[in-house]
């Protein structure tokens, strides 16, 4: 019996528990006090941050692999975040959905009255390619050991969207997953702060003043093509991104055409939070300490923050130069809103917006750069997984 | 410096490129879409027709018999207030 | 870098797209169409054809199989419809699952107040069996490709029952699954177009305008009861039957017995739109050009159309038989409520009956052959698996 | 023909012959089942009791203070309707 | 077509049916019948019981195993009930998900407004280590085939915790789970007619009239803070109980953060509905008569019957014992809610005080100890799993 | 007897030891948790804020202008009662 009590000694966290894994408790309590007092993206980032402190407790097997004996049967059963990772995370599904279910609770309304805004989406994105060449420098010059892929990985953070950072990330860096993804989803939840110093930075007072026209009103009809015509050129042009774009606009063609409001309703509430949890949870597995513990975290989060400014700058200079050119007066702050982390940096950009001008309500105009932002985010995650892939 | 900074020059080429090809090709798709079916299918009201997502949650949660009977509450209401 | 451009262009869709898979992309958006603007079972048809979109998209991989290494790690994710249509179609988990669903949205009530009425969703059950005659008659006179598997998952779509339907096919002709569904679901849709001119020709206008007795009032007590009498007779006479009768009367007790609510609400909300979602998109991957376009689907289109018509023309003909050997007036258009097609059929049953008598409501004593005619489907179909794999 | 023919006509007969066996019992089960259960469980006003889909739904939807509410709120209105 | 007919013939239950299955068809009735009329926690023992007619439906195949050709394509779908119970109870999945969704629903109010009540919940749990040694002794006296690990999984139906019970004995004696799941639940249900004469027997009139001050307010940090705090100590000092303890703090925190309420509500609705009508079904899987008809069954009720009184027994001691030296007055009969089985033995409880004393009310003060139990038994389960494990 | 009732009896004395070693722990950690907190973060009136199930239930289930007009029609039911 002694030997027991020794075992049960040897089998607590006090005896077993290393330095590393301490740190990432820790860091996962960091997760869940963000969340919980600073509001930052909590529905990810709590699930996230009990997913690290779970996975790291010593001994508790939260990321076993199940064994089998030589006739297939399970002689020890894996651990609950082994088969979250690996059935959700690694196969990509719990992004679709989310994708999915994010595609449910989006309006296309505001970019389809103003389609120009499109390039907005686009122009954010200088972002993310500009990261890919940091971390490219990085990985070249032998500081931090990225490849391609991890820098194609990295630089995904810039597009300011959960659901395709986790996805890109499955497929060309798994390692550096837990970092991409808490660095995503952190900076997402910073935009108030981080946007906004830039947005002045590069806008006259005047500038951030200019109001524009009163949107035109989009028929229920474009609303339920507008997703078709997006899998389309999906299917056209970028076969990689057809995965992404394909669930995104097959969740809002549910919202949107008026027939299927039950299965609309299930995948923006019931489906999309289940898999939120799990997918929390998942992502909370790769906060290890062997993976998150190193230099490379530290250039995946100055790098993040680096694609998110180059890429609000990138969306505002391109209003500004818009603005210069089209015959309607364009606010260059709703050229932040490019990067989508919908509908946050919709919601800066009205905010900075009515700082210049008490009447210069600008949530609408910014939220067509804000949803064609997820549409050029995804379109450069399929770039990548082209690019990289074959 | 080496291949790996070549391959992330292309990429990066290659991946703002595409991003605006798609999107531009997008904004003339939907430009184009929104210009023909309001020529073929003009819509007179089209503002009242728009749903949005709390619209829709009402409607599940409340079932047709009840929302007759705010309906008519309301109105209830309203009457007696002008009185 | 040219050859990267290269290769992002071999990846295009543009470059890889055969013209099968153009058509199938055509006809996936036809499915679209005729959910949205036709209301065919849109809860089906949407993400069928969404699917069928999607499965077709050259490269992007949706039914793509994930690839390990030796020594069991994945290198290669699947597709998100390669791990929908394993997971939960080829498993016959979805079929089962919407049944329970079904079954938790039924109520027995009028069939259990007139029982006689499930002769009426017996003999519609001759549809099926007639249609495998001619299938097999195709298939044996070498015009097309069919074996004896196939006639019956064929023949399965005059059940006009959708789950029933994608099971058998799921797995008796896992090629023909994207046919059948198709044509079951839209034969479903298209019940008031097909059954009024059939029912109008079988029978006389004083034959429809037969008004039948109020039904007696059932008690909560034979609601509860019935369906573990549907279970236990299944187990006794044809166990091949018994996963879908069984998940069926699981669903519906749950729904009668009034004490796990919560269950019975989740069933027929959150877990059966979840469920159809998945098995939509796991249907339509199985619309290929390869599986689908092909002889064999118009064969399988025009022997569905037969099944539907002689299935109401039984259901017709045995209620005018009942109707004169009965002491109790039967209005034979009840006997098209029996093919299924809840409630779809007995509401166009109710229709017709009130062209030809204003005040002669049949829907209530409709709805007695229509489930009547689910359980006769579900028994026809484990005949077949009994019969067709033993 | 040959034997697929055959085997798909002893498919139509044993599966009619199936379906009609299965489905009678049912009936003649049924039938046993209602005639025990109201003659040893008699229930004297079981149309109150019989629940429907849409009854439940309201009834999770709609939490018990909120029914009295409306209710009140109903009652009222028909009150002052009578007036 | 003979030989067909002959084979339809013996494919019936009538021809296969072995009097094994028709008793253990007739037990799963008994279940329905206990949950539906008697209110016997109807949430898992209407599944369970369905669960345990399907399996021993002879050919139906439930529980048949899915059959790969070599090359790995399916040749034979599995039945509904073998995926459900290798995917989501001999995982463990099941009970965690259950235990996260119970946990979202727990209020540790008022356990935080007086933690001694937490030594309640560890008096109530000798009445597991009783049972340990109850099993024992039948093992070793060579009266019944169990070894140490089926008596741990015995004993761990005095946790009066059902996701508990099905967890520890998933791992560590699966053969017996269906009893044991099956004794924890209806025990669990008979909680009303157990705990009362015992706890009588125990306690004078006086003792049972008893009241309690009223508690402290609970503040909503404190709620916040205590699940990370019971993750931690676990984390500490009992890794193996992480799983359970630690999804339940995870469910907890999301309800008290305040700022995840949508993954809470699913987590407690949706989720766990789902979650537990699976479980019902996987759980009723080992009810097959090889495994449920024999002696070590009825041991199994025995022995669960005395692990109930004896936890009783053992928590109202406890009680007794503190209220002599404690400060505060404590009414013994709180002691017997330590064994979980929450909320009824608080209820119990509720009930007993209020037939001594008019206006002892001691609904709340019970809720202390009868959380407690929950922890309680995650801890003697975590325990178990290190002692009989390692 | 043998090694099983031995095994047993460990495991009693070894999870009966360790269930009250881990709640006593737990007692102190989370009495020196409520005295932090209430010390540094003494809030007013919790009573308020405690958020329980159903009243999650009912915001999810009910939107907020329903709840105004809900709210009007009990407040006229209230006004006409006094009359
Ligand atoms: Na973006
Ligand atoms: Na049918
Ligand atoms: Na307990």
């Amino acid at each position: 019996m002694e030997s027991k009590l020794l075992n049960l000694y040897h089998d607590t966290g006090i005896y077993q528990l290393e330095l590393g894994q301490f740190v990432m408790i820790c860091v996962g309590l960091l997760l869940v006090y963000l969340a919980i007092k600073k509001g930052f993206e909590p529905l990810l980032l709590l699930p996230i941050g009990i997913g690290a402190v779970m996975v790291n407790i010593p001994g508790a097997g939260f990321m076993a692999a199940p064994v089998y004996d030589a006739v297939g049967h399970l002689t020890s059963p894996g651990g609950l975040q082994y088969y979250i990772y690996h059935g959700g995370i690694e196969t990509g599904l719990f992004p679709l959905l989310i994708f999915m279910g994010v595609g449910a609770m989006t309006d296309f309304g505001p970019m389809l009255a103003n389609p120009k805004t499109l390039l907005l989406g686009a122009a954010a994105q200088f972002g993310i390619f500009a990261t890919v060449i940091g971390a490219v420098l990085l990985g070249a010059s032998g500081i931090m050991d990225f490849t391609l892929a991890d820098a194609a990985a990295i630089g995904i953070i810039g597009g300011a969207d959960g659901p395709t950072a986790i996805f890109v990330a499955s497929r060309l860096a798994p390692d550096l997953l837990g970092a991409i993804a808490v660095a995503a989803y952190s900076y997402m939840a910073l935009v108030p702060l981080i946007q906004p110093p830039i947005m002045r930075a590069l806008t006259s007072e005047k500038e951030r003043a200019i109001k524009m026209v009163q949107l035109r009103v989009v028929t229920k009809k474009e609303k339920i093509i507008f997703p078709i015509v997006v899998i389309l050129l999906a299917a056209m042009f970028l076969p990689s991104a057809a995965p992404l774009l394909g669930m995104f606009c097959f969740g809002n063609l549910m919202k949107e055409c008026g027939v299927v409001d039950r299965l609309s309703d299930t995948a923006q509430n019931a489906l999309i939070n289940i898999v939120t949890i799990f997918l929390g949870l998942g992502v909370g597995s790769k906060l290890s300490s062997a993976d998150f513990l190193n230099l490379e975290t530290l250039g995946i989060l100055g790098l993040g923050l680096v694609a998110f400014s180059i890429g609000t700058a990138s969306g505002v200079v391109m209003a500004k130069i818009m603005n210069k050119y089209s015959v309607e007066d364009i606010n260059p702050l709703i050229g932040a809103a490019g990067v989508s982390a919908v509908p946050m940096a919709a919601r800066v950009a009205n905010k900075v917006g009515l700082e210049a001008n008490k009447q210069n309500f600008l949530l609408m105009h910014a939220m067509g750069p804000n949803v064609a932002g997820v549409i050029g985010s995804a379109v450069a995650a399929g770039v990548m997984l082209s690019y990289v892939g074959g | 410096m080496n291949g790996l900074l070549e391959d992330g020059l292309g990429l990066m080429v290659l991946g703002m490129g595409f991003v605006f090809l798609f999107l531009i090709i997008l904004i003339f798709a939907t430009g184009y879409m929104s210009s023909l079916l309001n020529h073929f299918f003009p819509e007179p009201l089209p503002a009242a027709v728009q749903n949005n997502a709390s619209a829709v949650a009402v409607d599940k949660a409340i079932d047709p018999e009840l929302a007759v009977v705010i309906t008519a509450a309301v109105h209830e209401h309203r009457n007696s207030k002008n009185v």
